[in-house]
């Protein structure tokens, strides 16, 4: 097959790929832009294939391999629930990051099926590119395996730190780029093991120190770089839709970044270096000084909500947590029938990843017109009898507004204590992910339901 | 006067990132999700150089060093791929029931 | 396994295109104006294309039929690049006065 | 200089092209805008001049010539009244189209100079796509002419029509097809230059039947017709700045259009075949018939505005041709010293052009956190006093919302009848671009100001 045919058809895959961001604008065409992505990958593995050409036993391996992974991760995509979409992502990532050390490897042990030179001798543009890709890569893999083990839970999400710890990873860094100045003047394959072996190590040693908490902003951080690193593979194996994909992958997760950065009032390098999480355990301590707070069971909640005229619902990472999106949606559905008028706030930032409620309230079979962004309810709240917040936190701390000295000082929130009563349902009075304390909870219109989210919840539901 | 391909495909790479960021940023917010399990099943077109990697063996045999790291990067790359479109629709498709 | 200069510049077009799509519709309404007259102003570019016919010609001669309209051309796009980034300059530059 | 070199400036000059566009985004970021504009400009052609590299005399005379159009350009820039930005556009744009014809021509003269081939025997691809250049900005020429004639008034805006019209449209398409073929297969410079005279007669009668309102859209269409021609012309020199900006253009042309378009309610097709400006005259005779309307003095509207709390402006097409902006800035101040709250309302076709109560508005130093586009300020009729309609009429006619007969019918419409009293100043009871009547006219809570729209606004800032 021609270059210049394998050509076009990569461009038609970038082109889709685009087409299939471009879907999202909205809930209508997301679908469709879907599957546009999936054409787009179809087209480019057959390519591939035709532009190769070989289709001997060779070839029925890699549909077997194909196969294989194939099914483990339709697997996956069907099993996981969607309160562990942020680590599901962190996982698929890792593996992103593997695949391109491998693919990278492969390069470097016979650069001649790629055209990149022979062994020994290869392009000094290819081999920089190649272990770029290769470190790039490494760090991205070693970094998700431990956002994943951190959101999962199997790792504790506190920060861990040591002296020193922002020295050495400079180090190490710069002795990466020594390394691959060293392997371009000699071409020594000890060397380019060596890269990839430190880059394993750079992607935990950087992870560590950030707190479980900060894991989504890393893993788009990381996504991000995955990007950029997949368009310098593009460059090498000059593949037009790589080097699309890889740019569209690199600005989507700095886009993200940048708006969870921008939604936290904080800077990136300030979640990078370990700001926040640091913080946690301590000022979770501090806020314990006791004041008073009033406290109400299911049925007093019931009661305000039933006879309230509308409700706006504030869903937080508590939520998530519980699983107390289908139990939500039943009380909403009851409190209609009452004739309640009810409707959903989501914070930009509300629970761990961007969009994260919304997931959660669409599995919920939540009507997507009932689910307002604050902008466009936040003036409502003055309006509204009652606020439901149902394991937020940090998104209603009207700190934010008063305090300078607040770290979140600065962020939008929404003005839950605006609405004539407020009723939150958290398990107990330790602050959110911020480890600051919410001065709401102790406020005259606060109803505090101490409680599971869920099991409040379908309490409440039985009281209705 | 022939022009060197690389500055094409440099002019691809910067005409993409304009694509991607206004692409991304006309992404609703309530679909944030979705985009990143979608760009993650996107980012493994990287199998296309799998592929490559996987098929090219200098001798007759299939699996030799270069090659297996081939196979392994689609096996991780299949994962991604179908995992990252499947996860998507099965989100999108919750998006769908709602609208009644 | 060269490929085509004409697909490269093919790919850079379409992306052009996205590009353009995004980046007009960007534009604030009330900016509308400025929009018009400024991509009169660049579309003007075919200068570029007027320059190399100017200069291009066979004989010693400066002035023969194809060069004369290469000049001819010239002036015309000189008129719309001054024109249109000027006006755009004038329309804008009231914008910022109201700010006050 | 290699072709490397002047490529990556090529692609640097359309990034700037690109950053221009971007930059109207924002009137903060749009001075700055321009300016990259500027600078793609320049080093387009500063690449161009070191690429020929030629600086004999010939270069001096390109110089000349430079000067010369900057100049003429400069001085029109500057003299201009911003009331006549529609026609300068038109004109300006017939420029491009011949500029783009010129090129052409001298490209079939003297083909080696492109590289095209030689005399006699051009490369095929080249020539078809110099023919279609050419014919395309003969068309956009011609076509702009006949715009900027209708605009200036210098021609008639009626629209010209006569029998079997479009047949003969059609056939001459035809004809051109035809000879673009004969072209190729035979290279005669006659056909070449036949095609260029019948593309000129083209842009005529296209552009003829349609009325003179709906120039704004023609020329829109032109201005995306050129660009991508533009483009064409871009793959026939191999350049990149001529490609992206060609897309840019077109693009832009095509966006506008439909904008204009969709805030009339039209389809592009009912715009171009000559629809509604054929009904103009025919159907303002026909609203002559004598409905009481109450009419009043600029005294009765200085009263009633002074006692007003809030005022909503809403200016039209009328306030351009009365140049009557400032004297709307003079009374807007008056009435805030009395204490009234003023905001403009802009409908998005309201005027000739996209945005041109905007750049009217501008020029009169109204801030622009005054001014609101309809989604806005839509609502707020409802609880404003006064509208002040100056020279608008079809943005504010009710009957879009109710009667499904009419030809704007489901356009979106100012909602001013709902403001406690609406002011109308016009000459006339006479409708306007859509020459239909305006049922406001005989409500009870309008009054009539017939007058110049700039006379009556200074009377009523010396009633104040
Ligand atoms: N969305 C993103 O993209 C993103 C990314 C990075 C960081 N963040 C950050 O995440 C925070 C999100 O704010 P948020 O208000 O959603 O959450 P939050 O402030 O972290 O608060 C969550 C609350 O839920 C409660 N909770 C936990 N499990 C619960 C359960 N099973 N039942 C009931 N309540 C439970 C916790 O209180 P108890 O322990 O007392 O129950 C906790 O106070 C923000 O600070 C934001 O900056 C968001
Ligand atoms: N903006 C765009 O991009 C665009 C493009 C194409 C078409 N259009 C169309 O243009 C129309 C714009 O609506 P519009 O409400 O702004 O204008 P309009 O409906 O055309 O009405 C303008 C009114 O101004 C009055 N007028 C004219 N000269 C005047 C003067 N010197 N002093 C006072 N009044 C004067 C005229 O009435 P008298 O003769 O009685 O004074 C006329 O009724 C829409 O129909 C739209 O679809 C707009």
């Amino acid at each position: 097959m021609s270059a210049n045919f394998s050509a076009t058809f990569y461009l038609i895959s970038g082109i889709l790929f685009i087409l299939a961001l471009r879907g999202l604008s909205s809930p209508e065409t997301s679908r469709q832009g879907n599957y546009f992505g999936i054409a787009g990958m179809l087209i480019a593995i057959i390519v591939t294939f035709l532009s190769v050409g070989s289709f001997g036993s060779g070839f029925v391996y890699v549909l077997i391999f194909l196969v294989i992974g194939g099914s483990i991760g339709a697997f996956i995509a069907f099993k996981i629930p969607m309160t562990a979409m942020p680590e599901l992502v962190a996982g698929f990532h890792s593996l992103v990051g593997l695949a391109a050390v491998f693919v990278a490897i492969s390069a470097f042990l016979n650069p001649e099926a790629f055209s990149l030179g022979t062994i020994g001798s290869i392009k000094l543009a290819s081999l920089i590119e190649m272990s770029l890709g290769a470190a790039i890569g490494a760090i991205t893999f070693s970094g998700s395996i431990i956002a994943f083990l951190k959101l999962r839970g199997i790792m504790s999400g506190a920060p861990i730190t040591f002296k020193g710890q922002h020295l050495i990873n400079l180090l190490i860094g710069l002795t990466i780029i020594f390394l691959i100045f060293y392997l371009c003047r000699t071409q020594s394959s000890n060397i380019f093991w060596t890269i990839v072996a430190i880059s394993f190590l750079v992607g935990v040693l950087l992870i560590i120190p950030i707190g479980g908490a900060d894991m989504p902003v890393v893993i788009s951080m990381l996504n991000s770089y995955s990007g950029w690193a997949a368009a310098g593979i593009g460059f090498t194996l000059e593949n037009t839709a790589l080097i699309i994909t890889g740019a569209l992958v690199g600005s989507s997760g700095a886009i993200l970044s940048y708006i969870m950065c921008k939604g936290m009032n904080r800077s990136f390098f300030n979640v990078i270096l370990g700001g926040w999480g640091a913080t946690d355990q301590t000022s979770s301590n501090q806020s314990k000084e006791q004041k008073p707070t009033k406290s109400g069971n299911a049925d007093d909640a019931a009661f305000l909500m039933k006879n309230a005229s509308s409700v706006i619902i504030v869903p937080g990472y508590g939520m998530a947590v519980a699983q107390a999106q289908h139990a939500l949606r039943e009380m909403v559905d009851a409190l209609k029938k009452n004739g309640v008028k009810v409707s959903y706030a989501i914070h930009p930032v509300a629970g761990r990843m961007p969009g994260h409620m919304n997931v959660l309230l669409a599995e919920a079979n939540v009507p997507y017109d009932e689910v307002f962004e604050l902008e466009e309810i936040n003036n409502d709240f003055a309006n509204c009898d009652v606020a439901y917040v149902i394991g937020a936190n940090d998104v209603t701390n009207p700190v934010a507004k008063s305090d300078p000295q607040s770290p979140i000082y600065g962020m939008p929130v929404l003005d839950v204590e605006k609405s004539k009563s407020v009723l939150f349902v958290k398990r107990s009075l330790s602050p959110g992910y911020a480890g600051i304390d919410n001065d709401l909870f102790y406020r005259d219109n606060t109803l505090m339901l101490f409680a599971d989210a869920k099991k409040m919840t379908e309490e409440i539901v039985k009281s209705l | 006067m022939e022009i060197d391909p690389f500055i094409f495909r440099f002019s691809i790479f910067i005409l993409s990132i304009f694509v991607g960021y206004y692409v991304v940023w006309s992404v609703t917010p309530s679909l944030h999700t979705p985009l990143m399990s979608v760009t993650n099943a996107i980012s493994s077109v990287i199998i296309v150089g799998a592929i490559i990697a996987a098929l090219a063996s200098n001798s007759d045999k299939i699996f030799e060093t270069s090659s297996i790291f081939g196979f392994l990067a689609i096996i991780l790359a299949a994962v991604n791929i179908f995992g990252g479109f499947l996860v998507t629709q099965r989100m999108l498709q919750m998006y769908k029931k709602k609208k009644k």
